[in-house]
């Protein structure tokens, strides 16, 4: 076994528990608190993949900002009643199941049906000359620029959106 | 060298989770967490797909999904503190006020 | 480019027909007193009934070809244009729309207090889309018209109904557009096999097997029957009717019942003379079964609006009997026929109309002895009563003399069976106004107090004039009219027998073959 | 050509009558319509004259109908035959205009009256100048419209009004044949003009038409057609139903109308198209079997009617009935002579009896029609009186007056037509006693004995005024002379004029008898008409009580005859209640509303109740749907794995 399969290994071992943890957490905070060091680990796979850039947003907006953004509202909403009450669905026996099919599905449909692209001119090393963070910026204003602008629109509408919503009905 | 397809499985099974997580449980901030989950078992097999490809596509997809995870958080957690305000309950199997 | 006379006047005189009305609704739009809307529709609708007069005028009677034709590209990458012009079996039908909307908007002149604007602009989109589906020339283009005039008619019905208006509005809404949409798959066929292109002319031209002839026919027929109304899809015409304002039961029996007849003789016969041929004996049995069950039903209804409206059914399978004749006389006589039904129906519409605003109730069994409180109007009925019966001297006659000729050259049975509803449409059509007019007048109800009735005022006169001179002029001189359609008939009639349909086809078997 | 002018100027009356009548010149009316009919009378006798020379008028006016091979035209024809008919019908019609100045003076339509009567006027001249079937046709109907307006004329009493609609509705029912017969005519010849169709009538003989899988003779198809027409507008069994409730209409319509001239149209119409009928004896026959049962049949009617008006309208048919016999026997100038006489004596009696209903509308202010509150009338009404009894000498055939000549001919022509011909001639003496003591039982009950009405009003009964009794007069002349141009070879030599006179269009009868024969015949309808007029002077006038007991004692058949053999009631049990009935409870309510509306509405129903049970499905749970859409997206992998 490399090495580099025994850090797979690790990463996935904790991937796995840790999913398993933040979904079956009766308190809410756990799960978010849970789902931090989920974050983080996910973060030290993209590391592995050469995606520093990602790593570093996967840390910076996802544990920082959303993960954040759902512990004010859990607080906000004050829930510590709702950890008296059962926290399963009475269907979920059917949830689990389908969830169950659905990994074996998933993991009999992947030597099956994917068909690899050819590889593109981003190779490990042609990035790494000018690194991850210049490839991507390159990458990103100039072939993906509209898209950009688009999504910088759609962050605009949530932000609108959220503070329609969230605020106080004016009667 | 780690095949392609350990992350995929890996992927796969996360997102399951993410399903299972989402069908079973109560809570709905719970289902929300479980639907940024399957976010991310997704961003995870689509940067595995970067990697091995040598293609940054997957890279920009995955920047894209975390600004759209973004946006798609503020509002939902906004709605739940909306509809929390006039009705307070978060128990999503009390909560059918799309009955047909 | 087919073959056809391009517009030579200096002016595109059928876009302005067709798009006056629609400048007329836009002016209303902006407009506020009553009063001005009142008269500006009036206007409009007077002016769009002068500019329509050059086409009578203009025609060229020798020839069957399409007249002032105007063609524009529109979108060409799906072989869409602007194509318009009118030929003889059309030009009459614009005229008459264009009249009977003059007299619609005259009639609801005191009749439409509430919501005036919107009123007066669904009658000026109405005119307008049934004005672009006698002109329209490629299918796309038509079938905007033909579903643009549905809207109209379903905000008439339903905003300014009567009391069951709803029911009423949404049933004759979902009836035409089930038809409607058959018509569109039928459409889309023929695009596809007719070389991908949605030019009337272009597609009428082509030859089409027999197979797909039978389902494009019967697909064609779903919206055209509907719209006839032939039995026995025609329950939803009485409710409209009745339901109905003034104006709307005009426009409707005066021009909508008529696109569908229209319909069989621009689209179904042309296109598919074989899938004709085949369905000649079905239609016309229906249609036989429509004049007397239409009288029949008549004779029974103790509405007044109901028995005129179920008098149509009756009328109308005159003129679907007459176009099914497939000679001369049948289908001229069945162009004319539509005419006068659209003149003496609308009139008696009218009538009605007027009545109601003075006694507001349609039950037959409340008048009685109206020839003496209301003389003028009395004696105006009884020219449409008799004209209604097919009187000679009056339009009704010479339609349905044509008609019934036609059938009985066509095959002997069906014209002796049509007669037969001649008898029973004097049957009841006297029995009404022997009920309305006759006997003893209840004159504490109606010559004293509220209820007060009053003969016809001059506006309610110079709407109907005009009509009555059409009914005596058709009547004495069909010729005038009659000539416009001869060329375009004879070439219709010409193309249809040069079918090599042989026969023998049984339609249930066909129909069960087809689907399994 | 100044001819047109004959029916137009009629038809002007109408028109400044109908728009300006009622506003402006209401009781002047007449200044107008009178006018307007005696022209019309005196271009008759232009055209008259202008026949008698020889000119025989044929013209198209202009083409009315065109469409491919159809083509008709607005023409006249003015010969021999519509010569006659329009002397009869305008000189009729200006006599009676001038009586309805007495007789409808103060009524409140008062121009409504004449400006119906001059469209009626224009109509029947439009139908006798005709020269192709369309036209007829068109005048055939538009007098049908004519009668319906005047029978309804006081349209406030109920029976008036039922009467003009049944009038039309019956004349329906002949006019469907009539319209068929013009059509067939039409595909038979390729055209409907008179002179096209008897021209070429004869190629056609033997020709057959399939007729729903028989193959009939088309010649007697289209007869028989016509005659349909014939028989509906001339009140022949079995569309007779009408005319006796025509009654309802004023007194000067029944006797221009519907005694004088619309009826006879269909006698017109037979005889014009005599080309045709020649060719086709079944049709003759049947033409002369109709009239015949006919004519025996409203006698029998006319017997024991209390209404004077149906009295005399039951002789009309009658009367009718002889002249169809006539035609039907091959006698078409008998028929017409008889129809142009009749005319006379019978629009006489009319007005006779209306001068009587007037008198006594002045008397009671009510109309009284029953001749058992009559009576005695003759001191108080001797004009009156004395043409009634021209009238009905004439009409019961008492040598030297009118009626005598043209219904000797018609018996004589009968007697000769063979096996048929002599059961009809005898059918025809039948009826000739019946209508001598009809007729005499008329007079004797109204004008004899002592007055049976109100008493208190007797005094006020007076003679009518000169405006009614000259008409009288002069139609009593005409009653009296009019068959003095048919004098019978046998009695006169070439005194036969107007059967020569007609032989052009209508050519000579068949058939020759000897003279003992003829001279038999002659003393036989004299000698009933004797007897039966010395019956009825026996029972109305000797032994006044003998009519109730004879009444009494042959109860059934008296009630059968009084109601008229119940046969408005059999129509009105087998025709019109099950029609009606059918199309209110079977075809509206049952068919209308339950099936096609069952389908219609039930359809809707149908998606609407699954709808419904649909919608159960939307929980409104978000895990329900989330389950759905991971079950989806399970299926959608599936067939992607194991499929392929």
């Amino acid at each position: 076994m490399s090495t580099a399969q025994f850090f797979f290994g690790y990463f996935a071992v904790m991937l796995t528990g840790l999913s398993v943890l933040v979904v079956t957490r009766k308190d809410p905070i756990h799960s978010v608190l849970w789902m931090l060091v989920l974050f983080v680990h996910i973060a030290g796979l993209y590391l592995f993949l050469n995606a520093e850039f990602l790593a570093a947003v996967q840390i910076i907006v996802y544990a920082g900002a959303i993960l954040v953004l759902f512990l004010f509202v859990i607080m906000l909403l004050n829930l510590r009643n709702e950890e008296r009450v059962k926290k399963f669905q009475t269907q979920w026996p059917l949830g689990a199941g389908a969830g169950a099919l659905l990994a074996i599905f998933l993991c009999l449909i992947v030597g099956k049906v994917i068909v690899l692209a050819p590889l593109g001119r981003y190779s490990e090393d042609a990035v790494n000359g000018d690194g991850n963070l210049m490839a991507i910026g390159k990458i990103l204003y100039t072939e993906y620029l509209f898209p950009f602008e688009v999504a910088s629109l759609v962050l605009l509408v949530a932000i609108i959106g959220a503070v329609v919503l969230a605020k106080r009905r004016l009667e | 060298m780690v095949p392609l397809n350990w992350y995929i499985i890996l992927s796969a099974i996360m997102f399951s989770i993410g399903v299972v997580g989402f069908l079973a449980r109560r809570n709905l901030i719970i289902m929300f967490i479980s639907i940024e989950l399957m976010l991310n078992s997704v961003n995870i097999s689509l940067v595995a797909y970067s990697h091995y490809l040598q293609s940054l596509r997957g890279q920009i997809l995955v920047f894209f999904i975390i600004t759209v995870a973004a946006a798609e958080a503020a509002i939902g957690l906004a709605i739940i503190i909306a509809f929390y305000k006039n009705n307070p309950t978060i128990k999503v199997d009390e909560i059918n006020l799309l009955k047909g | 480019m087919e073959d056809v006379i391009y517009n030579n006047l200096n002016y595109p005189i059928i876009t302005w027909t067709v798009f006056l009305p629609v400048l007329g609704a836009i002016i209303v739009l902006l407009l506020r007193s009553a009063t001005a809307i009142r008269w500006t529709s009036l206007i409009v609708t007077g002016l769009t009934f002068i500019i329509s007069l050059p086409l009578l005028t203009g025609f060229d009677k020798t020839t069957h070809k399409m007249q002032f034709v105007e063609w524009h590209q529109w979108i060409p990458s799906w072989g869409i244009n602007y194509f318009v012009g009118i030929d003889g079996i059309s030009i009459l039908f614009i005229l008459l729309t264009t009249l009977l909307s003059i007299l619609s908007v005259l009639v609801s002149w005191k009749a439409i207090a509430n919501k005036a604007k919107e009123f007066h602009i669904s009658i000026l989109i109405m005119e307008a889309g049934m004005l672009g589906v006698f002109v329209s020339l490629d299918f796309f283009l038509f079938y905007i018209f033909w579903e643009a005039m549905l809207i109209p008619m379903f905000l008439l019905i339903g905003v300014w109904g009567g009391e069951n208006r709803v029911y009423a509005a949404v049933k004759f809404f979902l009836y035409t557009l089930i038809g409607s949409v058959l018509m569109l798959v039928g459409i889309v066929v023929l695009y596809f096999t007719g070389g991908e292109t949605l030019n009337i002319l272009a597609l009428s031209s082509e030859q089409y097997s027999l197979n797909l002839q039978f389902w494009l026919f019967l697909a064609f027929f779903a919206a055209f029957a509907v719209k006839v109304p032939m039995f026995p899809f025609h329950t939803w015409l009485p409710d409209a009717h009745t339901e109905a304002p003034t104006a709307g039961s005009v426009i409707l029996a005066g021009v909508l019942l008529k696109m569908g007849a229209y319909g069989f003789l621009r689209f179904s016969m042309p296109m598919f003379p074989d899938a004709t041929m085949m369905f000649l004996k079905p239609i016309m049995i229906l249609s036989v079964i429509a004049i007397i069950y239409g009288a029949l039903v008549c004779l029974a209804q103790k509405d007044l609006k109901r028995l005129i409206a179920y008098s149509s059914v009756s009328h109308m399978g005159f003129v679907t009997l007459g176009i099914f004749a497939l000679n001369t006389q049948g289908v001229e006589g069945g162009i004319l026929q539509m005419l006068n039904h659209g003149i003496i129906t609308g009139a008696l519409f009218l009538m009605i109309g007027i009545i109601y605003e003075r006694t507001h109730t349609r039950k037959i069994a409340d008048y009685g002895g109206f020839a003496g409180l209301v003389p003028w109007y009395a004696g105006f009925f009884i020219v449409l009563t008799f004209a209604s019966i097919g009187l000679p001297g009056m339009n009704g006659f010479i339609g349905e003399f044509l008609i019934i000729f036609g059938a009985f050259r066509a095959k002997m049975v069906y014209g002796v069976l049509a007669a037969t509803g001649i008898i029973l449409g004097a049957g009841y059509m006297l029995w009404l106004y022997q009920r309305v007019f006759f006997e003893k007048a209840d004159t504490e109800r109606w010559a004293t107090g509220d209820h007060k009735v009053w003969d016809l005022d001059m506006r309610e006169i110079i709407t109907l004039v005009p009509l009555i001179i059409l009914i005596f002029w058709v009547g004495f001189y069909p010729e005038v009219f009659l000539s416009y359609m001869h060329t375009s008939v004879a070439h219709l009639l010409e193309n249809i027998n040069q079918t090599n349909y042989a026969g023998g086809d049984h339609l249930l078997t066909r129909l069960i073959t087809g689907i399994f | 050509m100044i001819y047109t002018l004959i029916p137009l100027l009629p038809l002007l009356a109408f028109i400044i009558n109908i728009l300006f009548g009622r506003d402006y010149i209401r009781d002047k009316a007449h200044l107008i319509a009178v006018p307007a009919v005696a022209g019309s009378f005196l271009l008759s006798l232009v055209a008259f004259a202008g026949v008698l020379k020889g000119e025989v008028i044929n013209v198209n006016v202009y083409s009315w109908i065109v469409s491919g091979d159809f083509n008709v035209s607005i023409g006249f024809l003015i010969d021999q035959l519509t010569a006659i008919m329009l002397m009869v019908v305008t000189s009729i019609s200006t006599l009676i205009f001038i009586y309805s100045i007495g007789y409808m003076h103060g009524d409140k339509g008062y121009y409504r009256f004449f400006a119906y009567l001059s469209l009626f006027v224009f109509s029947m001249l439009i139908l006798v100048m005709a020269n192709n079937f369309l036209l007829l046709y068109f005048g055939w109907e538009a007098v049908g419209l004519c009668s319906y307006f005047l029978i309804g004329y006081w349209y406030e009493k109920k029976s008036a009004a039922n009467a003009g609609k049944k009038a039309f509705i019956v004349n329906r029912f002949g006019d469907f044949g009539f319209g068929l017969g013009v059509i067939l005519i039409f595909l038979t010849f390729g055209s409907l003009d008179y002179m096209t169709v008897f021209s070429g009538a004869d190629s056609v003989l033997g020709q057959t038409i399939n007729l729903f899988g028989y193959e009939v003779d088309t010649i007697t198809l289209i007869c028989l057609l016509l005659f349909c027409g014939a028989v509906g507008k001339s009140a022949q069994m079995p569309l007779h139903v009408w005319l006796p409730d025509a009654m309802e209409g004023p007194t000067p319509v029944s006797a221009l109308i519907h005694a004088a001239t619309m009826v006879t149209a269909g006698v017109f119409m037979v005889a014009r198209s005599n080309p045709l009928f020649s060719l086709s004896a079944t049709a003759m026959n049947t033409v002369a079997v109709v009239g015949g049962v006919t004519a025996i049949f409203a006698a029998t009617i006319a017997l024991v009617q209390k209404d004077i008006k149906r009295v005399i309208a039951y002789s009309t048919v009658s009367q009718l009935g002889y002249m169809f016999l006539a035609l039907g026997v091959g006698a078409y100038s008998a028929g017409i002579f008889h129809l142009y006489t009749h005319a006379y004596f019978k629009a006489l009696l009319f007005l006779g009896s209306g001068s009587v209903i007037h008198a006594l509308h002045h008397a009671k202010h009510d109309d009284e029609q029953n001749m058992e509150k009559m009576g005695g009338l003759k001191k108080y009404m001797p004009v009156t009186y004395w043409v009634f009894i021209i009238a009905t000498l004439s009409i019961t055939g008492i040598p030297g007056l009118a009626g005598f000549f043209s219904k000797d001919e018609i018996l004589w022509r009968a007697y000769l037509g063979g096996d048929l011909g002599k059961f009809l001639w005898f059918l025809g003496v039948a009826a000739a006693v019946l209508t001598a003591f009809y007729s005499w039982r008329l007079i004797y009950l109204t004008f004899h004995g002592s007055y049976r009405g109100d008493p208190e009003q007797e005094h006020h009964i007076h003679e009518s005024p000169k405006v009614i009794t000259v008409p009288l007069i002069i139609l009593a002349v005409g009653a009296v002379a009019a068959g003095w141009v048919g004098i019978p070879p046998v009695i006169l030599e070439h005194a036969d004029r107007i059967g020569e006179f007609l032989a052009p269009v209508l050519g000579h009868p068949h058939g020759h008898g000897t003279h003992l024969e003829e001279w038999l015949v002659i003393a036989v309808s004299v000698a009933v008409a004797v007897i039966g007029w010395l019956v009825a002077m026996f029972m109305y006038i000797k032994k006044t009580d003998l009519p109730e007991k004879i009444a009494s004692l042959f109860k059934p058949i008296y009630n059968l005859l009084f109601n008229k053999y119940w046969i408005d009631e059999l129509y009105d049990k087998i025709f019109v209640q099950p029609v009606l009935k059918a199309s209110d409870r079977i075809v509206l309510a049952f068919f209308d509303a339950k099936i096609i509306e069952g389908v219609v509405n039930g359809i809707p129903a149908l998606i609407g109740g699954f709808s419904k049970k649909l919608r159960n499905v939307q929980t409104g749970f978000l895990s329900n749907y989330g389950l759905a859409m991971a079950i989806g997206a399970l299926c959608i992998i599936g067939v992607f794995i194991f499929m392929r």
